[in-house]
């Protein structure tokens, strides 16, 4: 309703046709937006091509990404990564100059009702297994800082 | 004996208690859910108001200190029934009042002013500055949007030369077009002044969440506040029926019920998502200056007529 | 209602902590008479040592701790440092770098300027233009995460250049994007300043002449809406607005509708440069080499935040760790500059000064102790002092 | 009036108060004063009508490299010889003092206004009085640094919780972190 200048309710002519739009609200989760190819996800490594070279751990701001070395001349290494400390910045995967690391954007729905299954450990197979198996001896040994 | 049983339940079945709460639960969703599409947003499910009630109810009521706990309990109480006390006069659901005799909307319009004055009272009751303050802006606007609500309902009367709801809606029903002419100033000022007694935006000042919080019931939690919502609720809905039996020619059955109503809830809620919140004293201003001039000027122009002998 | 203040002790023990708030603040007036003599504030209630964390993080470890200041600011911050740790090195970022890092600050703009816009009429009660924006916003944050790789920290940035390449599809997105929200920018300039309601609450609110803002050092949008012409990127021009210069938005009236016309028309301004930029980038590669060790020195960076001024000192003592990063973001300037305008006016005028500059943190109730000339302290909620102040008027 | 012509300017305005002006960039002029000069100096440029006060920082120079030994004694004494110390290098690790920079920006034209405190005794005139917004900015130089400003408007702390110790401040170099103050007593 436009009186000259002055007018009441500015937003009807918008308002008023919002009545037969489709709203705009999605109802995750049972409608997902499509996420932009990009789009910086959960961390992923592939251990084939990785040297050890340890430029992704000293970098990362909040100390997210951890390599245990289990045998530097066979590379075989384990990387332990931290779901909940990741800032997402993308630093890591900007300094392998292997391009081991990447971050996916279809692995973003990250949430979890347990604390543990933040901490992930990528490399192959049976180093991870060691890796936890030995894990899992010093703490039934007692208490260590890790 | 029957008379009794009919009239209990009229009382608490059918034109009263029960319907009058279930339908002040049916509009309060759709009011949400116009008002959501409106700016673009799906809005609440269907029982969302029920869920709200029943979760409402279910939580521990705190009775917080330095409060008069009878008061504090008995307010809500007081202002439901006050809320329905006003519809056992109004022909809810199209169907013929429950209980009628001449003066009743006079009754009416002071009980639905119940449940804004209980408001004031359980705010003013506790210590805390944010209700304080939402109680002196609720009864402020109590004040100021009372005379010109007060005077758009009886213009009608005047007309229909009764104060009795059911004679004004049968005359209503008869002269529609008559009413529509001479008095679509109190027509607009009677929505307006509805959308004032139920404090909905723009007039939402007394309860302005940036500013303080939830205003006068901010201490209120669980039942009270379950109650107090519900209260009004019921007034929306008693609002709407009485504005469309007067102006909107009649409620002869539930489907002309609710086709009015529901089309009155649509001008409501595009009304809401319109404007920006009014400051309490802009409220006041626009009552006191706009309303009551304008509502006296419509009373005289039917003096006149009346007298005219025209009407 | 007169408040029992003037009758006795009148109280009230409400905290910064604030259900309807969004960041705690807390101001102090004392009086004289009816007459503000001095007027400070307590801020610090999410004051998380940032400054000092920087002391003992690698330079590149600090980007991405800056970046987290202000979550609406987040790529802002980012490059101000960027830029300055780079003047230290001495290395300067490759032009289609600094293209983009220009691209995506002022795509932060339009990100602020939105959300500031709803905020604004979500205060006011509109909550109609409340919803609307932040709806179109959610188009350029999706621009930012198929650019970037995320919608609110995009960490496009890296010392020394970019992590971002802007290709042909993303181009194309950007146009279709920025075509979309300049029709809904217009359509606002045409609702804030037609919409009787809202002028009511904008129209002659907190308003700051142009000597005040001089003499007060306003900077920003807030400088700007009272025809101060400050902008660092017309002013000082850094990364790539030498090559695509702004034109500067300004309004004389200094009151909260100027405000709202100045960041309308800064949007529309950002649309005509984003499709500039777009259209021009230079050619070449993303980022230039950056030793670890940044040698000794001190460089000083300024960029023009969405909502001011930005200033930034750097200090390295040749290490691996900055020795000294100094922060000062533009709404403690703009806080400590309104502050002052505060003196000499009336206890009566406090509620729409302070609620007229709409900072970057909004706390709407702001507790308030005044000192009265006889000793006596109170202190009053942001509720009752508005209530004084309409009463005092009426 | 492009920036050179202002920092040429500038420093026409304060050459009776310069102790050391250096040019670390061309779009930047540091000038060292003493701490007596600072309001005069205020004064000339606000009288010039030469740019705006964009921020002040607080600097700690322990007269120690902070990386590597923990916070060795600060010796006093050859502190104090220098009474009113000005001739100093912008080296880092001069002997130990505090020093506050003033920045004042006229367009692309930075001037900082340098004045160096001895640690033990940091007082700093207010700019209060010629420049009413300075009070945060020096308030924080206050409770994060230790500076001592007189005149400084209110004594209540700005951004510290009410519970943080006296006495102990934050940014400077020889502050680990609270527990570490408690133990070792709290230096100065």
């Amino acid at each position: 309703m436009r009186f000259g200048s002055k007018s009441i309710g500015a937003m009807f002519g918008e308002v008023a046709g919002a009545l037969f739009k489709k709203p705009v609200t999605e109802q995750y989760p049972f409608e997902r937006r499509p996420v932009q190819d990009g789009y910086r996800g959960r961390l992923v490594y592939d251990p084939t091509k990785c040297v050890g070279c340890q430029l992704c751990v000293k970098d990362c701001p909040s100390e997210a990404i951890h390599l245990i070395i289990l045998d530097k001349s066979a590379k075989r290494f384990v990387i332990r990564y931290h779901v909940d400390r990741c800032t997402y910045c993308g630093q890591c995967v900007e300094n392998c100059r292997f391009d081991c690391l990447s971050m996916s954007s279809d692995l973003w729905e990250l949430a979890s009702t347990d604390k543990d299954s933040f901490t992930l450990y990528f490399g192959s197979e049976e180093d991870v297994k060691l890796v936890l198996s030995k894990a899992a001896a010093r703490i039934a040994m007692g208490p260590s800082e890790d | 004996m029957n008379e009794f049983v009919l009239a209990l339940a009229a009382l608490m079945i059918f034109p009263g208690g029960a319907f009058v709460l279930a339908s002040g639960l049916a509009f309060e969703w759709i009011d949400r859910k116009l008002v959501a599409r409106l700016q673009n947003r799906l809005g609440p499910r269907w029982f969302q108001p029920l869920a709200d009630l029943v979760k409402l109810l279910a939580k521990e009521e705190i009775v917080p200190d330095g409060v008069h706990a009878g008061l504090f309990k008995g307010l809500p109480v007081v202002a439901l029934a006050g809320a329905l006390t006003a519809g056992l006069y109004v022909p809810i659901a199209g169907v013929a009042p429950a209980f009628s005799f001449p003066g009743d909307l006079v009754v009416t319009i002071y009980c639905l002013s119940v449940l804004t004055l209980c408001t004031g009272l359980a705010g003013t009751n506790t210590l805390d500055r944010f209700s304080f303050v939402g109680a002196i802006r609720t009864l402020t606007q109590l004040f100021s949007y009372e005379a010109p609500f007060l005077l758009a309902l009886l213009s009608p009367a005047i007309l229909a030369g009764s104060w009795q709801i059911a004679e004004i809606q049968e005359y209503a029903q008869q002269h529609t077009l008559l009413i529509l002419l001479t008095l679509p100033v109190s027509f607009a000022i009677a929505i307006i002044g509805l959308m004032g007694k139920l404090e909905l935006p723009p007039f939402d000042a007394p309860e302005a969440e940036t500013e303080i919080v939830a205003g006068a019931l901010t201490e209120y939690s669980g039942r009270g506040y379950a109650l107090f919502r519900l209260g009004r609720d019921v007034e929306l809905v008693i609002g709407l029926t009485l504005i469309s039996a007067f102006f909107l020619g009649g409620l002869a059955n539930p489907i002309e019920f609710l086709l009015k109503t529901l089309g009155l809830l649509v001008v409501v809620a595009l009304l809401q998502a319109l404007f920006a919140r009014l400051r309490i004293d802009q409220t006041v201003g626009m009552w006191w200056r706009v309303g009551a001039a304008l509502g006296l000027l419509q009373i005289l122009l039917l003096v006149i007529l009346k007298g005219l002998g025209l009407l | 209602m007169e408040p029992a203040a003037k009758s006795g002790k009148f109280s009230i023990p409400i905290g910064p902590q604030h259900p309807a708030l969004k960041e705690p603040g807390h101001f102090e007036f004392s009086l004289e008479g009816e007459i503000v003599t001095s007027a400070t504030a307590r801020l610090g209630y999410v004051h998380r040592g940032i400054e000092k964390a920087c002391e003992n993080r690698t330079w590149i470890q600090n980007l991405y701790l800056l970046e987290r200041i202000c979550g609406i600011c987040s790529h802002i911050h980012a490059l101000a440092y960027a830029l300055g740790v780079e003047k230290l090195a001495g290395v300067t970022a490759p032009p289609r770098a600094q293209a983009i890092r220009t691209l995506v600050a002022e795509m932060e703009r339009i990100h602020s300027h939105l959300l500031w816009l709803g905020v604004a009429a979500h205060e006011a009660g509109f909550d109609t233009l409340f919803m609307y924006s932040w709806r179109d916003r959610e188009t350029v944050m999706d621009l930012l995460e198929g650019l970037c790789g995320s919608r609110v920290h995009y960490s496009a940035n890296t010392l020394g250049g970019v992590k971002c390449d802007v290709s042909p599809r993303h181009s194309e997105a950007i146009h279709r994007g920025v075509d979309f929200l300049e029709g809904r920018t217009r359509y606002y300039m045409d609702v804030v300043t037609h919409d009787e309601t809202l002028l009511g609450r904008t129209r002659g609110v907190g308003t700051m002449s142009l000597d005040q803002a001089v003499a007060l050092g306003a900077i920003g949008t807030t400088a700007r809406a009272s025809g101060l012409a400050r902008d660092i990127r017309v002013e000082a021009p850094y990364a790539a607005y030498p090559d695509f210069p702004v034109r500067i938005s300004l309004e004389t009236t200094g009151d909260l509708l100027a405000r709202f016309l100045v960041r309308l028309n800064e949007l529309l301004e950002t649309y005509r440069l984003i499709r500039l930029i777009v259209d021009h980038l230079p050619e070449g590669e993303l980022q230039a080499r950056i030793p670890r060790r940044i040698p000794e020195g001190e460089a000083i960076s300024r960029v023009e935040a969405p909502r001011g001024e930005l200033f930034y000192f750097l200090r390295s003592s040749g290490s691996d760790k900055p020795d000294r990063i100094k922060v000062r973001t533009p709404s403690i300037c703009n806080w400590s500059s309104v502050l002052v305008t505060a003196i000499g006016h009336k206890l009566a005028d406090m509620p729409m000064l302070l609620a007229g500059i709409d900072p970057c943190f909004s706390c709407s109730d702001r507790s308030v102790r005044i000192h009265k000339k006889d000793g006596e302290v109170e202190q009053w909620s942001w509720e009752i002092l508005r209530q004084y102040g309409i009463d005092y008027y009426r | 009036m492009d920036t050179v012509s202002s920092l040429h300017q500038a420093q026409e305005l304060l050459i009776p108060y310069t102790v050391v002006a250096t040019h670390p960039s061309p779009d930047r002029l540091d000038i060292v004063l003493r701490t007596r000069n600072l309001l005069p100096a205020v004064q000339a440029l606000q009288a010039a009508q030469w740019g705006y006060l964009s921020a002040i920082t607080g600097l700690d120079h322990p007269g120690f490299d902070p990386t590597e030994a923990k916070s060795q004694p600060v010796e006093e004494k050859k502190w104090d010889r220098l009474a009113d110390p000005y001739i100093q290098n912008v080296g880092v690790f001069s002997t130990p003092h505090l020093e506050a920079l003033y920045h004042f920006c006229q367009g692309a034209a930075i001037l900082t206004l340098r004045v160096k405190v001895p640690r033990t005794k940091p007082v700093l005139p207010s700019l209060c009085p010629l420049i009413p917004y300075a009070t945060l900015y020096e308030r924080e130089l206050v409770e994060m640094m230790g500076f001592e400003v007189n005149g400084a408007s209110s004594g209540e702390r700005f951004i510290l919780p009410e519970d943080w110790p006296d006495g102990v401040y934050p940014l400077r170099k020889d502050f680990e972190s609270l527990e570490s103050q408690a133990s070792s007593g709290g230096s100065s």
